[in-house]
């Protein structure tokens, strides 16, 4: 494969990032929207062009240098590209998802004073996404990691002057560092036992490392495959929001919503699920690793579910629904079905992506509001808008057909089927999330486009829908929502998409066992309404439909009837309350302590200006000792003598 | 053999020029500046011209100089530099250049004074950095405490007095303890050249005690914690270019100390106490970082965030001992070494940069209280935005130099212990903590108050400035390769020599 | 005058001595006849006899060997030329820096140059000495125009008392000084210290011990050591500032030469007994001089108990009781004096008719009145601190290299650390120089035969300290193992 | 035999006088017992056969020092009251060093540990030996040095005494040598013109 | 007889007398003076007894030239006295405390 075109890729963004970053004034609001979504353009294409080299001309896997980063101690640390069909897969869905949001914001950001900026940071948050995905080595990964961490953080900050807005950039990019905390130590330890930072030898090395323990405490030896791959989860627990490290996710709705779109849904908080795939050649040796992965996605999938369910910030609502769509995807991971969670990715990317955009078209058409409450009928207003929402939102409660349904159905089955300790956990959760999440999408659906109109006068008179520059993207994502799911279901999950790119052991083959019973999208598609899951959902749009348009008043019945239950969800399990009460100011506690104690008090006082004023007062003594007096001196020379002779004469 | 001495022109030159700007006087400021910014920048030639003709790839010292000097005390006038001496030096011109042009128009005070004191420290720096005989490093080093001394103390805020005496007293005192360290290696070596210095055999005890010399004169500069309150005063009360060149060249004398004096003269007593260094060092990346998140005096976060990150370069040269005991060889070791060298660099560019950025908040409100500002970048956008690369610099990111002494040592921190490893790399998030909320407290937000409104966005001059340190961060975070190849050799050659014994009859 | 003319032979070794003695005669019977009117005349010739005094050692008094004169009661070696001409030198530049200001006192006296040179004899007799007598007269030469020098000013009350003091427990000393030798030539039966080096052994007799104290007490006094260091503050600040200058500077020379003789010749035989005691009294000298200067307010009594301090550094040089040490001791007594002189030379360069400029805080801004003069003072008070590049640095690393070289590294390192202490005072002086405002105190006055002279000082105290060499190449020369 | 009776006769008054040297609130009965103590040490020094420096002890010191002492005290107009008040409340303290101290030379001469033997007496002079004369010898030939030194001594005293003394007054009428050597023939006499009177 | 330790016991007395003296004494300094000349006294004792008992006279000729000295030092004392008394009409020792700490 042509390195050139591979450096292109992600070159591109970043070359019109920097353009429309430093000469965004030079170039004004249209060059720089022109020269990035330009670029972006071309990435895409060319994106799709290396997937179709992968797909139709069956190009081999490319893995390849581009320039040493460093070297040191033999350890060599290099910016490359490794091209396989799972990065290939993700490349295509970035830069789809990023031109689409590229465009989508020529219309949402079309008042901002900081437009070129917006349109910089985005691409080069594309360039950063590219690079993460691209990477054939762990340094790389890491780069483009937290290079994605920062754009986020600057993008969630993007209104600057909103104190809220920098407070939940500051919270992402904090969380985030809690996670990659975790991450550098995977890494580290990733190179302590294959001595390589390369992906290939990394992995070649797993089934050697697993036989390896380590000793963290006295007589306390773990598996070090199994510490290096917790280490590794715990930076995909920050980026892609699980619980714990979940609480940024709902806050980043600060940010403009194209960035909902692009980074929150579609591709950044991805890039764990992306991340444990690659690695799979490490995971699947640790059985204890995966079922940690699979605990945690569980109970992200299901009880972030439920706060979408209380939520009225539309926004939010999407935001909690990402959360639990991650959840499912990193329960696919845990289940060792790696293929399964890039296919359920891929397709919640489009839906997401779309749902975001379409919230975003909302909200701009509702001048910045965002509270459900005051929306309502909707539909008429704004049909291509609802039309493509609706496409977005069956596509997310897993109706037949849609896209949804094909990664969602064959998660659960592919958790069904397997044997991990947990995964009967888990199966439950996600069975139950198919319920929840119905609920609280079609709850968002009916709240916003259907029923009355709920907005005041002055809105009303003011409202306008959305350009075509907004109206295009939806379609655009609204296709493939509908209709990717039956088109690459086959080939990604049961016809060996990924190859090589994936490893899963025989045992752990969960997947595989599903492809026993595989008929075709179609047959899949029919045999669901035999299934739990297809009754879950018709279930949670039933009771969306009753509690909003039917029996609005049964919602607040619930609400009062069960206030403990909904203040714990109102007040997002108190994770928030707890960082903010506890966490926080215990370390500001602990840095006040350690600073007026230990520096100021203990160091600076009692040992530095505590021998400083030890030497003063000595300095005041040896004053007095000077009398004045003729006789004193004297007696001191006479008692010096008298002394030294003394000591002498005892010696003889 | 070159005909031209260049390190002894990279040393006298600025010192030659600090003494001409000195003759300009005060009175012909103008003239002055121009002085001291042509000998920075012919000093700053002068040093690149030495970095084109190093030769990578061997850890002989290279542009060596041998004249004889004090043929009493049998020392010598003994040049030269090695792979962990040059980018030091390339450092410290580096970083007098946006000194100098820092207080272009801010200093009005003395300033022939100013620059004189500057320019002399540089070359005392430099000198230090290509010392080759123990006592013409010793001393360039206490020489050095003299203008420092000045800095503080003329040009600093109101504690200046308090603090440049505790910068002084306290950095004496460390050095004196190495002073008689050296002469007691002199008396067994026969002579003052490091060299010879390191290869002497030492018992296990006496090589004890010159450790435990030589480690409070490196502590201090370092500083290591405990004895490093006087840093936070100093740079509180220092003016920008001060702080500039204490947080990004006089630190790194500690650290190249370690490197230099401590590790290959006492490779055994730096076996024996090795667990002191790798404590401290994470007491001090953990303790400071918690210390620094409480700060309201930007500079004083700052130094603070300093002292935290030293700890990352006494950690990673004391690593390989450990590595030795965990792994069973000393692969791996060379990642701290290199690591604390490029930490050292690296924090010196984005040190002095930050302290540059509170010098241009500073210059334009008169107060470093993070209370008094908030949304600086709506009225000063260009240095809204390169403060803000900065302090994600400083708190490690990727692609910006800061990252890759850290990432080195975590490394390596990894191979000896996992808990030193999960200690050292708290600092990403206790790190990430005090740099991003001192960005959001004073950058990001709406126009705090009336006198943040009238702040005017970066001039050109300050521009420049920052830029090209922006530009020297971003550089070297990108591609750090050619440090890392300079440093090759003679990290390889350093750890050879901390690893044989020096117990006579041991090896 | 004809070189021919002069004895040849060893006697004219001598000829320092001679022409000192000769031209203070002859200075005071001029003084006599030239009448108030132009007694400035007496300085100029006293400058002059000091200059040939300068010629004629170099001609005659310097030696390569040791030669003995005067049956054996007077040595000449290469150590005695090199003193005597560093004194003569000393004096020279002391008695130029004095000038302005006994001229602004009104100190006018032919006597005061006469008793300069007196004094000067005394330090000659000490420095060529080889008998316990002597040594004797030769203390006591010095001594007693050191008393009439420090009480000269008689308008000065402080003056007076400081005399009385310095008086009254230089006596004292001497009395002891006395007791002690009648000890030594008890037990050994000679005066003569070549002989007294070759008898005296280490052993039980307390005879010995006895003579060695008071001996080492009396030279504890001479160098203002503690206990015997009180007479020093009180003299430096009472005495006038040129008195004081010549006492901190030339009468170091004679002291060295003292304890040289005495102890490191004479008493070569039995060190055991007085390197103890000289430990012990530098110890205590490091520390209450440090101690001391931290706490005072004048410039001239800060100076006296930094030269307590340094009275410890070169005691610690003999306290090592290797040859090392000794050169040491040289070479620290060498700079200090270089160093010290210039110190007062600059306070006596700012005073003026009814200004003392004796107080530290008198130097406040005097960097931004007279950069210069605060340039040089920062040099003279970082070399005294001991801090490179100055010559400060050197003494002090000597010394610490000969106590390591005799195993005595934990009186090294105390010797550095309470030097870190006493940083501090020298600082303060900086610190008021550069740091403070200058407030109303006035510019100095341009004086430019002084300053001149002045920065030539400094410059040594420099140049010697980028390039110790030389200087450290004579000590050993002249003291050879 | 006899002389150590006399030796111990006079070692007793020469103490005692010593004391009272040292006690007496009064200078001049302080500096009259002091002359007692010369001359009674001027005694033992004749007992033991050193003769010149007896007489020179009692010439120089008894003769010259002391009357110069008196001299002062008389010149100084001492206000004697003021200065009788009396020891200092650590008298005790320096009986106690003066003890250690006698302690300390006298316990061990006494116990002979000095090194010296202390015990046996001086060799007898031969009949013709004059003490005066040998010491003459010395001091005029191999002592020449040392004497020229005390020349300068005596010189130093001389001008130092005079330069601290003597005081110019304003309105005192002196010689001043200077101004008379210096004169010239054409200063001695001024010629006046002064204008005859006018009478009114 | 005569011994040499009578002697040096009487200089030893003298010696610790004269000390006693000087800073038992805190009034008048002339009597500072006379005690010094004690002290003198207590070291010529001693060279002369050593001189006779070791039948060599350099102790004596050592004892000539102290006497001598002595003398000029108490001329010097004195005049230094006199000044003092005119400065301060007062010889009083404890009143000599300008010059402290």
């Amino acid at each position: 494969m042509n390195q050139t075109l591979l450096l292109a890729i992600p070159m591109l963004p970043l070359i019109a990032a920097l353009i429309a970053g430093l000469a965004g004034k030079a170039i004004g609001r249209a060059g720089a929207a022109a020269v990035t979504i330009g670029a972006v353009g071309a990435s895409c294409v060319l994106s799709c062009v290396v997937l179709k080299q992968m797909l139709v001309d069956q190009v081999p896997n490319y893995d390849g240098t581009v320039y040493t980063w460093l070297v040191s101690d033999g350890v060599r640390m290099q910016v490359g590209f490794l091209t396989d069909r799972l990065s290939a897969l993700m490349m295509v869905v970035v830069t789809f998802v990023s031109l689409c949001v590229h465009v989508y914001t020529i219309g949402y950001m079309e008042d901002d004073p900081g437009y070129q900026r917006f349109f910089a940071y985005i691409s080069l948050f594309t360039f950063s996404m590219l690079m993460l995905v691209m990477a054939n080595n762990f340094m790389q990964l890491f780069f483009g990691w937290e290079a994605v961490g920062v754009v986020s953080y600057l993008l969630i900050g993007f209104w600057y002057t909103r104190p809220t807005a920098i407070f939940a950039g500051l919270k992402a990019f904090l969380v985030n560092r809690v996670g990659d905390f975790g991450f550098v130590l995977g890494i580290a330890g990733v190179l302590y036992y294959t001595g390589s930072m390369d992906y290939q030898p990394a992995f070649a090395a797993a089934p050697e490392i697993a036989t390896k323990s380590m000793i963290l405490w006295h007589g306390h030896a773990w598996s070090a495959l199994t510490v290096i791959c917790i280490c590794l989860f715990i930076g995909a627990m920050g980026k892609s929001a699980q619980i714990p490290l979940h609480v940024w996710l709902p806050d980043s709705m600060e940010g403009p919503t194209p960035i909902s779109a692009l980074i929150h849904a579609a591709t950044m908080v991805t890039a764990g699920i992306f991340m444990v795939a690659r690695m799979s050649p490490l995971f699947e040796y640790s059985p204890t690793a995966l079922s940690f992965v699979l605990v945690i996605g569980a109970t992200t999938a299901l009880f972030m579910g439920f706060l979408g369910i209380v939520n009225n910030d539309i926004k939010r609502v999407i935001a909690y629904s990402t959360l639990s769509q991650l959840g499912y995807m990193t329960v696919a991971l845990g289940v060792s079905g790696y293929s399964v969670a890039i296919f359920h990715l891929m397709t919640h990317a489009f839906f997401k992506a779309l749902l975001f955009l379409a919230a975003g078209a909302v909200i701009i058409a509702m001048h910045h509001e965002q509270d459900m409450r005051k929306m309502g009928g909707l539909r008429h207003r704004m049909p291509v808008t609802y039309w493509t929402a609706l496409i977005g939102a069956l596509a997310l409660i897993g109706t037949p057909f849609f896209s949804g349904f094909y990664s969602k159905d064959a998660l659960i089955d592919a958790v069904h089927a397997s044997h991990r300790y947990g995964a009967g956990y888990a199966y439950w959760c996600v069975l139950l999330g198919v319920f929840v999440t119905a609920l609280y999408t079609f709850r968002m659906i009916f709240m916003t486009f259907h029923g009355p109109e709920r907005f005041d006068h002055h809105t009303s008179e003011h409202f306008h829908d959305v350009g075509w520059d907004m109206k295009a993207p939806l379609v655009a994502l609204a296709i493939p929502s509908l209709i990717i799911g039956y088109l690459t279901v086959e080939p990604i999950l049961f016809g060996g998409y990924f190859g090589s790119a994936i490893k899963v052991l025989q045992e752990h083959d969960v997947v595989g066992e599903l492809k026993a019973e595989w008929l075709g999208p179609m047959a899949f598609a029919l045999h669901s309404v035999l299934s739990a899951p297809a009754w879950l959902a018709a279930l949670g749009v039933f009771t969306a439909w009753w509690c909003v348009l039917k029996r609005p008043q049964v919602g607040e019945a619930l609400r009062e009837r069960f206030s403990g239950l909904y203040r714990v969800l109102i007040n997002k399990y108190y994770f928030d309350w707890f960082n903010e009460n506890v966490l926080v100011p215990l370390a500001l506690a602990l840095g006040i302590l350690l600073w007026r104690g230990g520096d100021q008090t203990l160091i600076d006082g009692a040992m530095v200006n505590g021998s400083a004023h030890a030497v003063d007062r000595l300095a005041g003594a040896t004053r007095l000792l000077q009398s004045g007096f003729l006789y004193s001196y004297a007696f001191w020379m006479i008692i010096g003598l008298a002394v030294s002779l003394g000591w002498f004469l005892m010696h003889i | 053999m070159h005909q031209i001495g260049w390190l002894s022109v990279v040393i006298w030159l600025p010192v030659a020029g600090g003494l001409t700007t000195l003759a300009f006087g005060d009175e012909r400021a103008r003239q002055a500046r121009w002085a001291a910014l042509v000998t920075s920048l012919l000093a700053l030639a002068a040093c690149v011209r030495l970095y084109a003709e190093f030769a990578n790839g061997t850890a002989q010292f290279q542009f060596v100089e041998r004249v004889s000097w004090i043929p009493a005390l049998h020392s010598q006038y003994y040049l030269g530099v090695d792979g962990i001496s040059l980018p030091l030096i390339l450092l410290t011109a580096f970083m007098t250049v946006p000194v100098v042009i820092a207080g272009w128009s801010v200093v009005d005070k003395r300033p022939a004074q100013y620059y004189a004191a500057f320019l002399i420290m540089e070359g005392l720096m430099i000198g230090v950095f290509s010392a080759m005989d123990s006592l013409l490093f010793y001393f360039f080093w206490e020489a050095m405490l003299i203008p420092m001394f000045l800095i503080i103390g003329v040009w600093g805020g109101p504690r200046r007095v308090y603090a440049t005496l505790k910068f002084f007293l306290y950095t004496f005192l460390g050095s004196v303890l190495m002073l008689v360290a050296l002469i007691y290696l002199y008396l067994k070596a026969g002579d003052y050249s490091i060299a010879a210095m390191q290869q002497l055999p030492l018992t296990l005890a006496q090589q004890r005690w010159i450790f435990l010399a030589f480690l409070l004169a490196f502590a201090v500069k370092v500083p290591m914690w405990p004895v490093h309150t006087w840093l936070p005063d100093a740079h509180v009360e220092a003016p920008t270019g001060g702080s500039v060149i204490l947080a990004a060249i006089m630190l790194k004398m500690g650290g190249y100390g370690l490197l230099r004096f401590s590790l290959p003269m006492t490779p055994d007593a730096s076996h024996q106490l090795d667990w002191l260094i790798v404590s401290l060092s994470l007491i001090a990346i953990v303790y400071i970082a918690f210390v620094a998140l409480v700060q309201q005096d930007m500079k004083k976060l700052i130094a603070y965030s300093s002292i935290a990150h030293m700890g990352f370069v006494t950690l990673g040269a004391f690593l390989v001992f450990y590595i030795v005991a965990a792994t069973g060889s000393a692969k791996g070791a060379i990642n701290g070494l290199d690591g604390a060298v490029v930490q050292m660099i690296s924090h010196g560019l984005i040190s002095g940069a930050l302290f540059l950025c509170v010098g241009v908040m500073y210059d334009r409100l008169h107060t470093r209280d993070i209370n008094a500002y908030g949304g600086v970048v709506n009225v000063m956008p260009k240095f809204g935005a390169l403060m803000v690369l900065f302090a994600l610099a400083n708190s490690g990111l990727p692609g910006t130099s800061g990252f890759v002494g850290e990432f080195l040592v975590i490394l390596a921190s990894f191979k000896a212990s996992f808990w030193f490893a999960l200690l050292a790399a708290s600092i990403l998030v206790v790190g990430a903590g005090y740099n991003l909320w001192l960005v959001k407290r004073v950058i990001f937000g709406p126009v705090a108050n009336a006198q943040v409104a009238k702040m005017q966005d970066l001039n050109a001059r300050e521009f420049l400035v920052l830029g090209v340190l922006a530009a020297a961060v971003l550089l070297l975070g990108v591609w750090p390769a050619p440090l890392l190849n300079m440093m090759e050799a003679s990290v390889q050659h350093l750890l050879q020599q901390i690893l044989t014994s020096k117990i006579p009859g041991a090896a | 005058m004809m070189p021919g003319a002069l004895p040849s032979g060893p006697l004219a070794l001598a000829i320092p001595e001679m022409w000192l003695a000769g031209s203070a005669c002859l200075i005071l019977l001029c003084d006599v006849y030239f009448g108030s009117t132009r007694r400035s005349l007496t300085a100029t010739l006293t400058m002059l006899a000091l200059t040939i005094g300068v010629a004629l050692t170099g001609q005659y008094g310097l030696s390569t060997q040791r030669f003995l004169l005067f049956n054996g009661l007077y040595v000449a070696d290469p150590l005695a030329g090199f003193l005597k001409m560093a004194a003569f030198v000393a004096m020279a530049t002391a008695i130029f820096y004095s000038q302005d200001y006994l001229e602004q006192r009104a100190i006018r006296g032919g006597e005061y140059y006469v008793l300069c040179l007196t004094a000067l004899l005394g330090i000659f007799v000490l420095i060529s000495a080889n008998s316990l007598l002597t040594v004797y007269l030769g203390i006591e030469l010095l001594s007693l125009s050191l008393y009439a020098l420090v009480a000269f000013d008689r308008d000065s009350g402080i003056a007076a008392e400081a005399a009385t003091k310095y008086f009254v427990l230089g006596a004292i000393s001497s009395g002891i000084l006395l007791y002690g030798m009648s000890m030594l030539y008890g037990l050994t039966g000679t005066l003569d210290l070549d002989r007294l080096s070759t008898i005296v052994r280490s052993g039980p007799d307390a005879a010995l011990i006895i003579g060695v104290a008071f001996v080492v007490a009396a030279i504890a006094f001479k160098f203002g050591a503690v206990p015997f260091h009180m007479w020093v503050p009180d003299v430096y600040e009472g005495a006038p500032t040129s008195v004081t200058l010549f006492i901190a500077t030339v009468s170091n020379l004679g002291s060295f030469a003292l304890i040289l003789r005495l102890l490191a010749h004479g008493l070569a035989g039995t060190p055991a007994i007085w390197t103890q005691m000289l430990m012990a009294v530098a110890v205590l000298s490091l520390l209450v001089g440090n101690l001391g200067a931290i706490a005072q307010t004048n410039i001239k009594r800060m100076l006296a108990y930094s030269a307590i301090a340094n009275a410890g550094f070169v005691l610690l040089g003999f306290a090592s009781g290797v040859n090392a040490g000794y050169q040491a001791a040289l070479n620290f007594t060498i700079a200090y004096v270089i160093t010290t002189l210039a110190s007062f030379g600059m306070i006596l360069m700012l005073s003026r008719s009814g200004f003392e400029h004796d107080q530290i805080a008198d130097f406040k801004g005097l960097a931004s009145r007279d950069p210069l003069l605060a340039a040089m003072m920062l040099a003279l008070m970082f070399s005294t601190a001991g801090v490179p590049p100055f010559i400060g640095f050197w003494a002090k690393l000597w010394i610490i290299q000969a106590l390591l070289g005799s195993r005595h590294a934990w009186l090294a390192t105390f010797a550095v650390l309470i030097s870190v202490v006493g940083a501090f005072y020298y600082l303060r002086v900086v610190w008021y120089m550069y740091f403070e405002a200058a407030g109303d105190r006035p510019v100095p006055e341009a004086r430019a035969r002084m300053r001149f002279i002045l920065v030539i000082n400094t410059v040594a105290v420099t140049v010697m300290g980028v390039l110790p060499n030389a200087l450290l190449r004579i000590c050993e020369r002249v003291l050879p193992p | 035999m006899l002389p150590l009776i006399l030796f111990y006769l006079f070692a007793t008054v020469l103490v005692l006088a010593a004391v009272a040297v040292i006690v007496s609130r009064n200078p001049v009965y302080a500096a009259l017992s002091l002359v007692l103590c010369f001359v009674t040490s001027a005694a033992i020094w004749l007992l033991i056969e050193a003769e010149f420096l007896a007489i020179v002890l009692v010439l120089v010191y008894v003769g010259a020092v002391m009357v110069l002492f008196l001299f002062v005290i008389m010149m100084l107009d001492i206000d004697l009251e003021e200065l009788r008040a009396g020891f200092t409340r650590f008298a005790w303290l320096g009986w106690i060093v003066a003890g250690v101290i006698v302690l300390e030379i006298a316990g061990v001469v006494l116990t002979g540990k000095l090194g010296i033997d202390v015990t046996r007496g001086a060799a007898p002079l031969p009949a013709n030996y004059s003490n005066t004369q040998e010491l003459g010898a010395l001091l005029y030939g191999r002592y020449a040095y040392p004497f020229e030194i005390a020349a300068m001594v005596l010189l130093v005293a001389i001008v130092a005494a005079i330069a601290l003394t003597l005081r110019h007054r304003p309105n005192l009428k002196a010689q001043d040598i200077g101004r008379q050597v210096a004169a010239r023939a054409s200063e001695r006499v001024r010629l006046v013109k002064m204008d005859s009177e006018h009478r009114e | 007889m005569i011994t040499l330790a009578h002697l040096l016991t009487l200089s030893a007395v003298l010696f610790a007398l004269s000390v006693a003296g000087i800073f038992l004494n805190r009034k008048n300094l002339l009597l500072l003076l006379m005690c010094i000349e004690l002290l003198l006294l207590a070291a010529n004792f001693n060279f002369v007894a050593f001189s006779r008992y070791l039948g060599q006279l350099d102790g004596q000729i050592f004892v000539f030239f102290v006497l001598t000295v002595a003398a000029a030092e108490s001329a010097i004392g004195l005049a230094i006295l006199v000044v003092l008394f005119r400065e301060r009409r007062s010889i009083n020792v404890e009143e000599l405390d300008q010059l402290r700490g």
